[in-house]
């Protein structure tokens, strides 16, 4: 792996490295440079991406690094990364049922294998491995069904014996409610720092030349003759050839801006953190019948999350029984952990489709592309998604990855029925 | 955790509800002659508002009614509820929206 | 051939603690009648069948002799009875417009007493019972930790029923003696 | 040991504790004593004990801060074993006899720990660093990564069951009052006026708030018992004390927990919870949480013995404990004064730094009667002493604040006591959805009353509201109280609320310094200057962000990890947003506040999850015939929330001996199954079959009363989502049956389109699900045996297949439909659930000389599969059509409407080729293949392989003999006959032959015989 990636990195003290963070130390850190620049909108751009989080960071990123398109703008209407980037339980994984999926995802990890040197940026990618836990014949019926699916996908899974499971996690209550039957073991799967994520693809995108305007609103859409020419936003107008919309949460007010509707809604969905303690769990694990998913932090807390309230809501917080129906689980998978205490709770917005799958397509309206309905699940896919995004955008036409991701799915009856198959988020 | 106004029997908790999504989509009648694009429409798409929103609840642990309710999405306010076969209610006018208008 | 015997989910289980006991009662014939009850006509019928005015407020209930009547919705309503159910049901049905259905074996009857009550009901539901809202005579639906109870008062004493489902008996009755001890 | 900082009795100090109870207790292996009344810190305080923990990054020693529960620092490990708890603050440890603790995040020891390297190289570890490295060589991240998270965390997990229980439990008031200190007294005293319900609630183990750490209190606190017991004698009163208002939701719904037993020390609680979980639903709150003061940020302002000013008040006057007897009271503000007083009153030598000239002449005379130096327009510059202070330098401020000049003067101290000023405790007002606005002469954000939400009611009173006088808080107070009671509907006539009368000094004209300046510019040299304790955030760190563009207050927060450490940045927060905005250039408001989330400190997991943890975690629903199945030995299987049987196993067998023996027996004798568990719904009404029409896919005009027909439900997307036997019992009348996972959703789904989209329709549906016990009867003499029991002719002339009977069973009213889901002769037999039991134990007597066999779920699912016949959610997952299911003579062809009938008709799913349902023989009648194995196009040594089909059922069957399988396989009803590969995970690759979906009696003579 190269130091750092030359194609940005001109110099080497911009550069980070254990080399710079010495030679910084030396004068005090007073000559770190800003991770990027903070420039004011140009009146147009080859590209503009609405959205400043995980996705459509990357897809500037990948624009303006790998199809020769550095004209771009990301315009954020608060801080970077302050969307579901900034605020996901951070599961990476890519063993998905269904082969669309597996494309996809499994792009992703590829990427996050190698995403800390490619940005220079420590996105701290843990492969500690991802478990999911079977509670009952069914189960372990979709556990079956999705570990050889996977597998024969060409990614990595293990069926795990309840014995298998308890040597992985000593921890766990096997006979709990709806005792463990077994497991399905993804190794490759793990956790990312989500922030890190944010800010590595801005520092990469900013020093490709990609100008990121955040506390910039979009507000409009302007579309003539059925072809999209720019967006109003809270600093003006900035015209562009071609808008990718990657606002997650507030897709359906952007598609409304272009006059049209999304077959998703947006829903909390909420999370919380412990307080950090010494390693306890050394994996990441999920469970579909007891309704829990738990991973422990680098910094110590454990990160826990469950399913997302059921109506519409664009608040950021969510109802307060969810988090009783997250932290019993918790207690009843892992009764240890009973004394130990929640430190901070919070919510996101996701944009979930029917079938639980994204979509990542052209629109009815000429150059305006949408990637969104990642719902609960698509930290796991910023690569990804970013990569696919940005070379779909700059080909005009969805390349094979993103291809059956399209918004015709959804009239035609092709869904992607991740939710009904597998029911398996995040 | 809201309280919601069960039209039959008033000022509950959430938790006694279950929300149903959008209200106000009739099932269509002469389905055959729809396009799939008409079709699709009616069984998925949503206009999912940041604002004002017209959509079902059931009040699942008490009295089985389902109706509707006038709730804001950003503040999560219930500006009414009403019965199923109630007209639907005006959108507040801007003077009566709740001052927390906040951004998410 | 051995005479039937009749279970109830519980079988009439008990419990009692220092300010507080529970008991399932007995079983009792028990019918869910659907009508518009605003129409005279069905409300006419039904009265005479039952001797009770089933027009009631929502969310109160009504008694006379052995035989009492719920309000469980707008077009809803639990009778109690000690009366010849099948007979009535049948009765009933044909009545245009009205259903009945014997839901006598659907459920478990449990009555809590003694000062602890209030706070034992109240570690199980979001409801607020106190008698200021909740007094004789007031009947609801609400929640009970994951079941759906029907929760009525039935004295100052005090002294509450909640009918829950069969299958959710067990679980509600070992709720509420567990929480018996903590309050 | 003897308690070297405990003040003598003779002083009029110590209001909390009560000498004449010691206690005795261990901290790091060494036994001290403290007094009933001591919270731990306070116990080790009075011992001489400064040094409690390690910090987080740099594993700097730390000592105590502050009093109460915004302490940062003095996180214990407390208590052994099962019992043990980490991070917990030793200044909400209430001591009791026996009490061990130890402190974390060291090692070996906490004088000597070898983490503190960290600190020599603090320097290449400045905020983010981890950013900017461990990236190379990349496969050492996993490495980099185990120390890492060694050395992040704190205390450690217990790892056994916690042996405490809790309570949760909901409660309801007209007015909650939020906070106990003088204010919230006097809200509640006047709240309680009228008939209104209130409800008090306090984190301290007694009411009065910052009174307790005043000195001089006597007249205030018996006032307060004088309010208390009033409070105390109003039914309409509720005062919970240790219990600490959590988290502040939408319309007024609060979460609060309540340390029931903790401060009687592990295991001495008897029957009563550890702690006590509140969810209330208040209709009006009254805010009275007070305020908390600030340290000044100065150089190496983290050494053991540095303080908050009214910390030092509250250890001398609440628990007569003299944190250090020199004393430097280090102030921006007045408040401090009193603190200098209090401290040199009962014998410490103090000294007064004050970065404000012009100190005012009546303070300088109080300091001098007590020969109290004071230093006006000074700053602490730099300090000595590293596990705790022993001097500290101080030198002339300038007029700006940013620089230091003229003499240094050293000043021996082993405590200073700081004030920044306070910050108004607007948690519970933030959380509610309530602004806040940033108050200039207070230098502090206060609630933005008039951007309260509307659905969260609520008055802020007192000192969290920026008044910081005894008096102004008990009158904004009782004000709160009155107009809250009003707006709930009960309002008081009058208060009763005097001014307690204290021994204070307010805040006073406070000149805000955000940072201290030192010789160096900050960030350089060596010194640090601390704002979040906890995760070592240093003035430096800002800086470092802000140079790198993490400017906004979020991006602060995340890149420095300012404010988020346990106890959420409640002395750090405005500090650090004060010197990003001096950074800046631009206002404290312009940089704005991180949002508050809850819980306000934090809450035990146990707690939330309350009493409805293990066998109350999840109901375990049972069958009238539970009992009995206990009783024959039956292996429980959960479906839902069922408990059913799986399988019977007699002595010796394991289940799969089991399994085949019942599936055999079922086909060679009779069976019996519960299936008691599957929904039923009574659905009455003239237009009842109407909804039936509309519901499932086929035809059910022509349905006779008394018949049965199996019908499918379909979702709009056209997929199949339920099963069943619907059976007409009279005119308007039917009993339909779903699966028992599906019993809620397909009653919910009825109710739902007659509700809202049909409400002209007269159909009544009813849930009858657990009003019937049912027994299915299985097998060639299922009709013998019935026929014992029952007063029905049984013959099949008189009661044929797919119709319904009613009549008697064992004495008991029964209704039989004999219908079948195994393909034999069949008959269910329901009777009111009251006889279950009964009729169970009537067949089994009755059963005996007809070989009756009891059955479980699994033989069921052989039987079943054995004559192709479907589960939902098995063999089909929410993806496949009828048709896919090769059960297109279930689709009307005539009906135009019905629930998923446009859905079909789309362009992909009519399109052929989709997978659908076949049989599957292994070439080898012995190997069964596992459920999930995939059928590929082409077997290929390594993945990825495509493929086209999987198993969703396989079984071996005792029938067919041999094992059997359905799939679904890509246009699998074209390829019967073809051989198939399936290629396993362990590089098996098995052949199968694609076959019909019935391997028993494929002309199915039995069910009708
Ligand atoms: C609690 C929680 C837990 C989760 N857990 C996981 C998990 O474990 N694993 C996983 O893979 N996924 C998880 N997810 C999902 C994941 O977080 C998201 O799918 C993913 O982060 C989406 O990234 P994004 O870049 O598309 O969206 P975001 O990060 O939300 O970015 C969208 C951005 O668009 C901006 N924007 C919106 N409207 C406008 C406008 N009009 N003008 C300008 N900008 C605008 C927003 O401010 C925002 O910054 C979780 C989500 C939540 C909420
Ligand atoms: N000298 C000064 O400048 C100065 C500054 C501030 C306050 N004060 C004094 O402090 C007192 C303030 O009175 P007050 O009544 O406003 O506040 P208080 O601090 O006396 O009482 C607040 C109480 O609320 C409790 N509390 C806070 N958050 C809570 C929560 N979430 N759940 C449960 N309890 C919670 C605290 O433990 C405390 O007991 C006055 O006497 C005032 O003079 C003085
Ligand atoms: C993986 C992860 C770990 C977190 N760890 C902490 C933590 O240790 N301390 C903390 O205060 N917040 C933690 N948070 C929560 C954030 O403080 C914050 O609540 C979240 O990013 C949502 O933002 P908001 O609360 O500002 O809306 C964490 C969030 C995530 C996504
Ligand atoms: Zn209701």
């Amino acid at each position: 792996m190269p130091q750092a990636n030359p194609l940005f990195f001109d110099d080497l003290m911009k550069a980070y490295s254990l080399f710079s963070l010495a030679r910084n130390a030396m004068s005090y850190h007073r000559n770190w440079q800003r991770a990027w620049r903070s420039p004011d909108p140009k009146s147009s751009y080859d590209v503009v991406i609405i959205g400043g989080g995980g996705h459509g960071l990357a897809t500037a990123y990948y624009l303006a690094t790998q199809c020769g398109i550095s004209n771009v703008a990301v315009i954020e209407k608060g801080w970077l990364g302050g969307g579901n980037t900034g605020r996901n339980t951070t599961i990476v994984r890519s063993n998905y049922l269904l082969d669309a999926s597996a494309g996809i995802y499994e792009h992703a990890v590829k990427l996050w294998e190698g995403l800390s040197q490619e940005l220079n940026y420590n996105v701290m990618f843990s492969q500690r491995g991802l478990l999911h836990l079977a509670h009952s014949v069914h189960d372990m019926q979709e556990i079956g069904r999705r570990g050889n699916a996977i597998y024969l996908n060409g990614i990595d899974s293990e069926f795990l014996t309840p014995a298998q499971v308890k040597e992985m996690l000593p921890i766990i209550n096997m006979n709990c409610r709806y005792p463990v039957m077994g497991g399905l073991l993804q190794k490759r799967g793990g956790t990312a720092r989500h922030d890190a994520v944010a800010w590595g693809y801005a520092r990469g995108a900013d020093a490709a030349g990609v100008d990121i305007i955040q506390n910039c609103e979009v507000t409009g859409v302007r579309v003539e003759n059925n072809t999209v020419t720019g967006v109003e936003t809270s600093r003006g107008f900035i015209g562009a050839n071609k808008v990718g919309s990657v606002a997650a949460g507030h897709s359906s007010v952007i598609a409304e801006m272009a006059g049209f509707k999304l077959p998703l809604e947006c829903y909390p969905l909420q999370a919380l953190v412990s307080e950090p303690i010494k390693p306890i769990i050394d994996c990441v694990v999920m469970s579909n019948g007891i309704h829990v998913y738990v991973s422990q932090s680098d910094k110590g807390e454990l990160v826990v999350g469950s399913g997302s309230d059921a109506y519409n809501s664009y608040s950021q917080r969510g109802s307060f029984d969810l988090i009783e129906h997250t932290v019993g689980p918790l207690c009843e998978l892992f009764p240890l952990f009973s004394r130990l205490r929640m430190l901070r709770q919070w919510a996101g917005i996701v944009d979930v489709t029917v079938d639980r799958s994204p979509i990542l397509s052209k629109t009815p309206v000429k150059n305006l592309y949408f990637n969104c309905g990642w719902g609960t699940g698509g930290f796991k896919a910023t690569p990804g998604s970013g990569h696919a995004f940005a070379h779909s955008i700059a080909a005009g036409e969805m390349n094979n990855i993103a291809a059956p991701f399209s918004i015709d799915r959804f009239n035609s009856g092709a869904l992607i029925d991740e939710g009904a198959a597998a029911a398996v988020a995040h | 955790m809201f309280i919601i106004n069960c039209p039959y029997c008033g000022d509950r908790d959430q938790t006694e509800f279950s929300c149903h999504g959008e209200a106000h989509i009739p099932r269509p009648t002469e389905t055959a002659q729809m396009s799939d694009d008409a079709w699709g429409n009616y069984v998925f798409f949503r206009t999912n508002p940041k604002g004002y929103h017209r959509e079902r609840w059931l009040h699942t642990h008490g009295c089985r009614r389902w109706f509707n309710a006038l709730r804001h999405t950003v503040t999560d306010e219930f500006v009414t509820t009403y019965k199923i076969e109630d007209p639907r209610p005006p959108l507040p006018t801007e003077s009566q929206t709740s001052s927390d208008g906040r951004q998410s | 051939m051995a005479n039937p015997v009749i279970a109830t989910p519980l079988n009439e289980a008990d419990f009692s603690i220092d300010g507080f006991s529970v008991a399932e009662l007995d079983y009792s014939g028990k019918i869910n009648l659907r009508a518009d009850f605003e129409s005279k006509h069905a409300n006419q019928s039904l009265t005479k069948l039952l001797g009770i005015d089933c027009q009631l407020a929502p969310n109160t209930y009504k008694t006379s002799g052995d035989t009492s009547v719920f309000w469980l919705g707008p077009n809803e309503r639990l009778v109690y009875t000690n009366g010849d159910v099948d007979a009535m049901v049948s009765q009933w049905r044909n009545k245009a417009g009205c259903a009945a259905v014997d839901v006598s074996d659907y459920s478990s009857v449990l009555k809590l007493s003694g000062p602890k009550a209030r706070d034992v009901i109240a570690s199980g539901t979001p409801f607020d019972i106190h008698p200021e809202v909740f007094s004789v005579g007031d009947c609801t639906q609400t929640r009970f930790g994951n079941a759906t109870i029907l929760l009525s008062n039935h004295s100052e004493a005090p002294e509450f029923q909640i009918q829950v489902r069969w299958s959710f008996a067990e679980y509600v009755f070992e709720y509420i003696k567990r929480v018996a001890r903590y309050v | 040991m003897s308690q070297s900082q405990r003040l003598p009795d003779e002083l009029p100090v110590g209001n909390s504790i009560d000498r004449g109870a010691p206690l005795t207790f261990t901290f790091d292996g060494r036994q001290y004593t403290g007094y009933q009344g001591d919270t731990l810190a306070s116990a080790l305080l009075a011992n001489g004990v400064r040094l409690l923990g390690r910090s987080f990054k740099y594993h700097r020693p730390r000592g105590l801060i502050a009093a109460g529960s915004e302490e940062p620092n003095a996180l214990v490990q407390l208590e052994t074993g099962a019992y043990t708890e980490p991070n917990t603050r030793a200044t909400s440890i209430e001591l009791y006899d026996g009490l061990v603790a130890k402190s974390q995040n060291r090692w070996p020891t906490l004088g000597f720990d070898v983490g503190a390297v960290n600190s020599m190289v603090a320097r290449f570890l400045p905020a983010g660093f981890y950013y900017k490295t461990f990236m190379w060589p990349a496969s050492m991240w996993m490495t980099y990564e185990k120390f890492i998270r060694k050395a992040a965390g704190l205390g450690v997990s217990p790892v056994d069951d916690d042996p405490d229980v809790y309570h949760s439990t909901y409660a309801h008031c007209d007015v909650l009052v939020i906070g106990g200190g003088p204010a919230g007294i006097a809200a509640a005293t006047a709240a309680a006026n009228g008939s209104a319900r209130v409800l008090l609630v306090d984190e301290n183990n007694q009411l009065g708030g910052a009174l307790l750490g005043t000195s001089d209190n006597a007249a205030s606190l018996a006032y307060r018992d004088k309010a208390l017991q009033a409070l105390k004698q109003n039914n309409n009163v509720k005062i919970l004390s240790r219990t600490t208002v959590t988290g502040y939701y939408d319309y007024n719904y609060l979460t609060a927990i309540e340390k029931v037993t903790d401060h009687l020390g592990p295991g001495n609680g008897g029957d009563a919870p550890r702690q006590r979980f509140w969810k209330i639903r208040a209709k009006q709150v009254v805010i009275a949480a007070g305020s908390i003061e600030r340290p000044l940020v100065f150089a190496d302002n983290d050494r053991p013995g540095v303080m908050l000013a009214n910390a030092v008040a509250t250890y001398i006057n609440r628990y007569g404990v003299l944190p250090g007897n020199d004393v430097v009271v280090f102030t921006n503000n007045d408040s401090a004064y009193q603190v200098a007083l209090d401290a040199a009153s009962v014998g410490a030598t103090v000294t007064v730094v004050d970065t404000r000239k012009n100190i005012s002449a009546e303070f300088k005379a109080s300091l001098q009667q007590q020969s109290i130096r004071l230093f006006e327009g000074h700053a602490i510059s730099s300090v000595r002493g590293a596990k705790g202070i022993e001097s500290v330098r101080i030198m002339g401020l300038s007029d700006d604040g940013e620089s230091l000049h003229g003499q240094a003067w050293e000043i021996v101290c082993t405590c200073v006591a700081t004030s920044g000023g306070w910050t108004p405790s607007c948690h519970m007002f933030s959380q509610s959805g309530g602004k806040l606005k940033y108050e200039e002469s207070i230098a502090g954000f206060i609630p933005d009353t008039t951007r309260a939400k509307k659905s969260c009611p609520n008055l802020s009173a007192g000192s969290c509201n920026g008044v910081f006088t005894t008096s102004e808080c008990v009158e904004q107070g009782a004000d709160a109280g009155l107009k809250a009671a009003a707006a709930a509907g009960k309002p008081a006539t009058s208060t009763d609320v005097a001014a307690f009368a204290v021994n204070e000094t307010a805040q006073g004209a406070i000149a805000p310094l955000w940072l201290v300046p030192t010789v160096h510019p900050v960030g350089e040299g060596n010194s640090k200057h601390f704002h979040d304790f906890q995760n070592d955030v240093t003035a430096a760190d800002i800086q470092l962000a802000a140079r790198e563009g993490f400017v906004s207050v979020e991006h602060l927060k995340r890149y420095t990890t300012t404010g988020m450490a346990t106890d959420q940045g409640k002395t750090s927060n405005l500090n650090a947003l004060a010197i990003m905005a001096n950074i800046q250039g631009v206002s404290i408001p312009e940089v704005g506040t991180t949002t508050f989330r809850p819980p306000y400190t934090p809450l035990t997991f146990g707690a939330v999850g309350g009493q409805e943890s293990r066998e109350l975690f999840i109901q375990e629903r049972k069958t009238p015939m539970h009992e009995w199945h206990v009783a024959s030995g039956a292996v429980f299987e959960d479906v839902g929330d069922w408990k059913r049987p799986w399988y019977f196993p007699q002595t010796g067998e394991d289940m799969h001996a089991a399994v085949q023996r019942e599936t055999l027996a079922v086909r060679q004798s009779v069976g019996m199954l519960d299936a008691s568990t599957l929904g039923k719904i009574d659905i009455q009404g003239k237009d009842a079959v109407k909804l039936l029409e509309m519901v499932y896919t086929n035809n059910w005009q022509k349905l006779a009363v008394g018949s049965c027909r199996y019908g499918l439900m379909l979702n709009e997307h056209g997929m199949i989502f339920d099963d069943g036997v619907t059976t007409r019992l009279g005119e308007n009348h039917y009993h339909m049956t779903t699966t028992t996972g599906g019993a809620a959703r397909v009653m919910s789904w009825l109710e739902e389109w007659l509700q809202t989209e049909w409400p002209e329709w007269e159909v009544y549906c009813t849930s009858v699900t657990e009003q019937w016990a049912v027994m299915a009867l299985n097998g060639p003499n299922a009709r013998a045996l019935l026929q014992e029991l029952t007063d029905i002719d049984v013959s099949n002339d008189s009661f044929p297949f797919m119709t319904m009977r009613e009549g008697t069973v064992a004495g008991v009213p029964a209704r039989i439909y004999r219908i079948s889901f195994t393909g034999e002769q069949s008959f269910e037999i329901n009777v009111p659930a009251r006889y279950g039991k009964h009729l169970i134990e009537a067949l089994a007597e009755a059963g005996k000389k007809h070989e009756l066999v009891p059955y479980g779920t699994e033989a069921m699912h052989i039987l079943r599969a054995e004559k192709g016949f479907i589960i939902v959610g098995q063999d089909t997952d929410g993806t496949v059509t009828p048709h896919d299911m090769d059960m297109d003579w279930i689709v009307s062809k005539t009906k135009i409407e019905y629930l998923g009938n446009r859905s079909q008709q789309r362009t992909d799913t009519s399109r052929d080729k989709r997978p659908q349902l076949i049989g599957l023989l292994t070439e080898d009648p012995t190997v069964v293949l596992p459920e999930g194995a995939h059928i590929v196009a082409e077997v290929h040594d390594q993945p990825p392989m495509p493929t086209i089909g999987h198993v969703t059922s396989s079984y071996m069957s005792p029938n067919a003999g041999r094992s059997i399988a359905l799939a679904l396989l890509q246009d699998g009803i074209n390829r019967k006959g073809d051989t198939v590969s399936l290629r396993l995970m362990d590089g098996t690759v098995l052949q199968a032959l694609v076959t019909d979906t019935v391997f028993v009696d494929q002309e199915g003579a039995r069910v009708r015989g």
